[in-house]
């Protein structure tokens, strides 16, 4: 093992010696900041978390699994996780067996941190050992399996179908200078390493592609510009990378963390949001998955877009995105990084000042509270449902038939519950809400309360505190009743597709127990997308500024995606689903509670109800 | 010889009609009092809703009964039944034998100065739907101000209105102030455009349409209630009042132009028509139609049939669908089937 | 304005007035409001134009106040105005001729309902006979005085001393007419002029020399109304109707309004103390008030009887700057001078509005 | 001032020459679908915070074409979204109502 410069220093390893210097002086800089940027609490929380051993051990792996051999890709397309796991592990290898390589023979240089990156410019014959050939071995082998991810990369750009992803987003000129550079830097290597081959050693790779370039080139000439060149592209990358999409590979090594510490988004600007924003990889993944993109004019309306202008600032574009966004969480469920497209939206939408403040001090709360009392059982329907008369009414009537001591409680309008207001980002409002149905429901007496909307059953779960009241989704009071015997089922014919309203499924996690339900009632069949992925029916809350006309494309696509069951009917659990896709649908829409009440039976004589 | 049909109503139900009666292969003979044919539409600067100049419209009937006899500023003197036949006696001499009548005598647009309150004859800037088309028409008039700043429209002019002597709709109204609202509002974009109306009937086709575009992309503002009094300001100007009933509370508005929307009445000479011929008069003073549902352009006499606005108010396509089937009507009739 | 557009619709609202022989009836609030102007009105008609108004002691109110008011019904007002109607058959006169605006109102009101429905005349017919056991004819003509004022206008003009032009300056007075509301709105045809430019008062004005000004609220209530007025809780409203009209008046530099309604004239004269009291605001020039004019006190004055004789001082709003103006002599220390020249003492003036 | 016991009224007309129509203008140019309302009413009928507040979107809209003091009516909207529901022109009202709160200053 011979050190070909004695000061171990050659001049073409500035580029890369200074983007170094750049991007961590950068990534430096803003870790501080958004450390600083933390409230109190999650500060002391997130430093908490780095070293208790659960949290600890539970980053590494996570950052193992996620940044390095990106499992989750893998799940969702093994040709996207290869392309993505080759690149990141064979790069990420390629660093810790240069690093190796250093430790081993030249523990010296190990602190001059280009060494371990153009080891094989700086030593001749380290294949002579069997250590040494078996490194050789390693690198040409993850330099190869980064190649191959490379190819790969290259072939997604043109024909990115073959990843499982219909659009991606366009790259800006400093995302392409990137790419290009990204691209350029291991073939380089492969050059630069293969012209240096005889000198340094090699190993399947660069040996015969020594052999290759001497039979055609016949000199060293080469040598040194295509280590300029490797060095240069790794300068350009490392430079560009803050300004680029490449900016998740830091940022995601800090959101992983951030997220198992525990903390939440509290500020559209600030600290975990602005790790969010920057862990966006920009992989399009969430333009497909976003129910607007039916429509071509919301293309650029998705998370990736909002990431990008909220890096750029671009607070038009960022307004537009917020407001226009359905909520349905579905890009949030994709996403491979776990950014929290819903929540950025909201955070964004909160900051505005809106000079008219609510008053609600007309709410007569006593007078509501009184009128509820009496029944043990308070049911909710939420105003949503009163534009869908047969929820209520299917309510009523399996109350009746199981015996429930109910009463309705917003029969003749009540007071909202806080979730429309909440999604438009006027956080103060919706509290105030929230204080006034909590004063009634908490009047009443009632110790259980049944909701029947999903919105409202998020908010009242979420946001609201009601001692001694349990709050039960309609759905499971329903599936109580039915395993108590309280009411009888008879099989229908038909077959329902299930549709998982946003606000249920994404939002509350609740995904088995309505098909459970509707299992023993009916033939059930699956959307082509269901569950966490199922595809908003357009008319949701959440988007401020959909027009009536601008969701209509939105609901037809939901439809077509649950058509694909080829069911007689649509079932689902949520007014604003059944209002809207009834407003296009070419077969039956109906609310679980309308099902149950058409196919059960009460124990009770009808005399007795 | 081809047989005579005596056609008296030279308005476009009366030309449509000679037009299709000269293609079934008769003689129609179409007479008109005024001196010219075309009627209403003649005046007419462009039609709803699709913006139409109604001189096309006109021109193109023209076109279509240059073959027939027609008698201009010419009056019927007698109808007289002899057996199967009418003799029709015309003002200029002429007698006609006829087996079949088309009555196509139109309407008489309200006298809007009947409505008093509104000043029409007495304040210099308040005009009619017809004025403000013959000015559409490019003939001068001193009551349209150069650059009104206000416009008002009023519907309803003489229409449901009992002490009129009108309690029917006249269904033109409302489109043709919204129309002639958005042509204001295209001359004048600074102006602001109000219609006051009790009803926005906008049953035709395409009229919706026009009341979104008036609202959406000329802002123009209806304000439901009917104006009570018109009164002139110092400067001219005119004081407008109405009930804002959709507030409930009384407005009043200062405008530089207030345009009547002056309805449609039954024909007066219409009556001594009636009374030669023998036809009834129905209670809002039009001709009787023997059924209003599948017979309006028949009439109570073998032989006489109506078209267009003599039986009520009526609208372009309407007048005209029924020129034709009172023309099929009396080809059947004439054929004795 | 189109005075031709007028003019044709004036010839559409004329009504047959017979030349004389008048069966003549006092109002309620006339005769303690102004009351010389009823006193004037026989004064004029029958010794200056020598024509036959005859009046009886035994008449009684029309019933139209207390109508008016929601105090009595109609059926009860028809009876009462059948007695009215048996004195005059029982005198042998056919032509009525009411001094106030509401009777005339009230007896058209009544005749047209007698028209239309014939069955409820018989009732008050019997009615009558079974409470006074008189019988009634229906007058053949139904005249308000105003009407008889308008139709000896020219009479009176040729007759005139005092000409309604401006001494100083020639030109013609500028005057509003203020018709009172139940005059021809309720039956605009039984109204010379009709009821949205009735000519009544106008006509008087053109006659005599002035010249009529015409405003956009020409056509409100003076602001009387009754049962508004009569409830003090609602006469805040009324003043507004008022203030409202005034408000509206005020660019026009006008100097007089000349009037046909007893509470018309009333309240148009005394609200604007109320309005000067109440807001600062006059409407006149100087600080003065628009004075407000009876017809038979604008004849009177054209015919040249002294204003004090004519019940002037009663006015609240100052007359004299407009007698200066038209050249009516006058003696100011005689204003407060009673019968026979008993002192009746000046009374307390206003703050804001301008009096003498 | 002289006390009748009585006062002159306020005109409960409206003036539409003295109307400050400048709000529904800037709110028309924010949310042009502001000008296709046709007072039909639905939003109010289906209203939640009408029966707490006189929230009226109609009469928020026509108030503002008549330069009136909408807030207090505003100030009790729940933004639940029945009324863009039932809106027969599809006026995006949740928008509408949230640019009202705003552009008031």
């Amino acid at each position: 093992m011979i050190e070909r410069f004695s000061s171990g220093f050659h001049p073409f390893v500035l580029p890369f010696l200074a983007g170094m210097v750049f991007v961590l002086g950068y990534c430096v800089y803003g870790i501080v900041r958004i450390l600083f940027q933390l409230t109190g609490e999650d500060r002391r929380r997130f430093f908490l978390s780095l070293i208790t051993p659960r949290t600890a051990l539970k980053n590494i792996r996570d950052i193992f699994c996620d940044c390095l051999l990106h499992v989750k890709l893998w799940k969702r397309n093994r040709m996207l996780g290869f392309m993505h796991s080759s690149i990141a592990f064979g790069w990420f290898m390629l660093i810790v067996l240069g690093h190796v390589e250093v430790m081993l023979f030249l523990p010296e240089r190990i602190r001059l941190f280009y060494y371990p990156i153009f080891f094989n410019f700086f030593v001749a014959e380290t294949d002579s050992t069997i250590q040494g050939s078996l490194l050789f071995f390693l690198m040409d082998f993850f330099l190869l399996v980064v190649l191959v991810g490379i190819a790969l990369a290259m072939v997604k750009r043109v024909r990115s179908r073959l990843f499982g992803l219909r659009r991606t987003p366009r790259p800006s000129l400093l995302n392409r200078v990137g790419l290009y550079a990204l691209w350029a830097i291991f073939p380089l290597r492969l050059l630069a390493e293969s012209f240096t081959a005889h000198i340094s050693g090699g190993s399947f790779l660069t040996i015969p592609a020594n052999w290759v370039f001497r039979q055609f080139l016949g000199n060293d000439l080469n040598m040194l510009p295509t280590w300029w060149a490797y060095s240069i592209a790794l300068g350009v990358f490392m430079f560009v990378l803050p300004f680029t999409r490449y900016m998740h590979i830091p940022a995601e090594m800090m959101l992983i963390p951030m997220r198992n510490a525990g903390l939440k988004i509290r500020g559209a600007r600030k600290g975990f949001a602005r790790v969010q924003v920057y862990s966006c990889p920009n992989c399009g993944v969430c333009i497909d998955a976003c129910p607007m993109s039916a429509d071509k004019a919301n293309l650029k309306d998705c998370t990736v877009y909002l990431t990008r202008q909220m890096r750029r600032g671009n607070e038009r574009r960022i307004a537009e995105i917020s407001d226009k966004c359905l909520l349905c969480g579905k890009c949030e469920a994709v996403c491979q990084v776990g950014v929290e497209g819903p929540k950025l939206r909201l955070m964004n939408r909160a900051e505005r000042n809106y000079a008219v403040k609510a008053d609600y001090s007309g709410v007569p709360v006593t007078a509501l509270s009184e009128a509820a009392r009496g029944g043990k059982v308070l049911y909710y329907s939420g105003c949503m449902s009163q534009l869908v008369p047969s929820i209520g009414r299917s309510m009523e009537s399996v109350f009746r038939k199981a015996g429930v001591d109910y009463f309705w409680m917003d029969r003749e309008g009540g007071v909202c519950c806080g979730r429309p207001m909440m999604t438009a980002g006027r956080l103060e409002e919706a509290a105030g809400i929230v204080r006034k149905n909590t004063e009634v429901i908490l009047g009443s007496g009632a110790d259980t309360m049944v909701v029947s909307c999903p919105i409202c059953y998020k908010m009242f779960t979420e946001e609201y505190s009601l001692p001694g009241v349990r709050v039960v989704h309609y759905v499971n009071h329903m599936e109580e009743l039915l395993q108590e015997g309280r009411l009888v089922p008879t099989r229908s014919d038909l077959c329902y597709v299930y549709h998982d309203p946003c606000e249920l499924g994404r939002g509350c996690g609740i995904y088995e127990e309505p098909r459970r339900l509707l299992g023993r009632l009916a033939g059930i069949a699956e959307a082509e997308k269901n569950r966490s992925e199922s595809v908003c029916c357009g008319g949701s809350l959440g988007s401020l500024t959909l027009t009536f006309a601008k969701r209509e494309k939105i609901t037809k696509a939901s439809l077509e995606n649950l058509y694909a069951s080829n069911a007689d009917a649509i079932a689902t659990a949520c007014p604003l689903c059944t209002a809207t896709f009834a407003r296009y649908a070419d077969r039956p829409v109906r609310d679980l509670a309308e099902i149950v009440d058409r196919q059960t039976e009460g124990k009770l004589k009808p005399a007795e109800i | 010889m081809k047989e005579n049909v005596v056609v008296i109503g030279g308005g476009v139900a009366g030309m449509e009609a000679a037009r299709q009666l000269l293609l079934l292969g008769y003689n129609p003979i179409l007479v008109e009092q005024q001196d010219h044919l075309g009627g209403h539409v003649a005046q007419w600067n462009r039609l709803f809703p699709d913006m139409a100049p109604a001189g096309d419209l006109v021109r193109r009937l023209w076109d279509g009964i240059t073959d027939a006899n027609i008698f201009l500023e010419t009056r019927v003197t007698s109808v007289n039944r002899l057996k199967d036949d009418y003799l029709v006696m015309l003002s200029n001499g002429v007698s006609i034998s006829c087996r079949a009548i088309l009555i196509a005598s139109g309407f008489k647009l309200f006298d809007a100065a009947r409505k008093e309150e509104y000043g029409y004859g007495v304040y210099d800037h308040v005009v009619t739907n017809a004025d403000l088309e013959s000015w559409f028409n490019g003939n001068e008039s001193d009551r349209i101000p150069s650059a009104p700043r206000s416009v008002g429209f009023v519907h309803c002019v003489g229409s449901r209105d009992l002490k009129a002597g009108n309690s029917q709709c006249s269904k033109v109204c409302c489109i043709t102030a919204v129309k002639q609202a958005i042509e204001m509002k295209e001359r004048f974009p600074e102006a602001r455009v109000y219609c006051f109306y009790m009803d926005l009937r906008l049953f035709g086709k395409k009229y919706e349409d026009f009341y979104i575009r008036a609202q959406q992309e000329f802002g123009i503002q209806f304000i439901r209630g009917r104006v009570s009094e018109v009164g002139e300001t110092l400067d001219g100007r005119l004081q407008v009042k109405a009930e804002d009933t959709l507030s409930g509370k009384p407005l009043k508005v200062q405008l530089d132009l207030l345009v009547l929307m002056a309805g449609m009445s039954c024909n007066p000479d219409v009556a001594e028509l009636a009374r030669m011929a023998r036809l009834d008069i129905d209670s809002d003073g039009f001709l009787r139609s023997l059924d209003n549902t599948a017979g309006i352009d028949v009439s109570n006499r073998p032989g006489i049939f109506y078209a267009g606005a003599c039986t009520g108010a009526k609208t372009v396509p309407e007048t005209l669908g029924e020129a034709r089937s009172a023309a099929l009507d009396i080809h059947r009739y004439l054929q004795g089937r | 304005m189109i005075y031709e557009g007028k003019q044709k619709i004036w010839q559409d609202y004329q009504k047959e007035i017979p030349d004389d022989h008048w069966y003549y009836v006092r109002s309620c609030i006339r005769q303690n409001f102004f009351p010389a102007s009823e006193r004037k009105f026989t004064d004029i008609t029958q010794q200056i134009l020598g024509k036959d108004v005859y009046e009886t002691p035994y008449h009684t109110t029309c019933g139209g106040i207390a109508y008016h008011c929601d105090a009595i019904p109609q059926v009860t007002v028809m009876t009462i105005v059948a007695r009215q109607f048996a004195l005059m058959t029982e005198a042998g006169y056919e032509n009525y001729v009411p001094s106030c605006v509401t009777s005339f109102g009230n007896y058209v009101e009544i005749l047209e309902t007698w028209h239309e429905f014939p069955e409820l005349e018989t009732r008050i017919r019997e009615q009558l006979w079974k409470a006074c056991r008189r019988e009634f004819n229906k007058p053949k003509y139904l005249a308000h005085t105003s009407d008889l004022i308008y139709h000896w206008r020219n009479e009176i003009a040729e007759k005139a001393r005092v000409r309604l032009i401006d001494r100083e300056t020639g030109e013609p007075m500028r005057m509003a007419e203020h018709i009172g509301c139940h005059y021809a709105k309720m039956f605009p045809s039984k109204g010379i002029g009709g009821a949205e430019y009735p000519y009544v008062l106008a006509g008087m004005i053109e006659s005599w020399g002035g010249q009529v000004v015409d405003y956009p609220e020409r056509r409100h209530c003076c602001g009387y109304g009754f049962r508004q007025y009569h409830t003090k809780a609602n006469r805040g409203y009324c003043v507004s109707n008022t203030h409202k009209k005034f408000e509206s008046m005020e660019p026009y530099g006008i100097q007089a309004i000349l009037t046909n309604c007893p509470g018309c004239c009333y309240f148009m004269d005394r609200w604007q103390y109320v309005i000067a009291e109440q807001t600062g605001k006059t409407y006149g020039k100087d600080g003065f008030g628009i004075p407000v004019f009876t017809y038979e006190e604008l004849a009177g004055l054209v015919l040249g009887y002294d204003p004090w004789d004519l019940g002037l001082q009663l006015h609240q709003v100052a007359v004299e700057p407009f007698l200066d103006r038209i050249g009516v002599e006058y003696d100011p220390k005689a204003k407060y001078l009673g019968v026979n020249k008993e002192d009746l003492l000046r009374p307390e003036l206003p703050v804001n509005l301008k009096c003498f | 001032m002289m006390d009748f016991g009585f006062k002159l009224s306020k005109s409960a007309t409206l003036d539409l020459d003295r109307a400050d129509t400048g709000r529904y203008e800037r709110l028309c140019a924010l949310e042009p679908d502001a000008r296709i309302c046709m007072n039909c009413g639905s939003c109010s009928a289906t209203c939640t915070a009408a029966p707490f507040s006189g929230m009226s979107l109609r009469k928020v809209i026509l108030g503002l074409q008549r330069g009136q003091d909408v807030r207090p009516m505003l100030q009790g909207c729940m933004l639940c979204g029945k009324c863009s529901m039932v809106c027969p022109r599809g006026i995006n009202t949740r928008h509408l109502i949230l640019t009202l709160c705003r552009i008031y200053d």
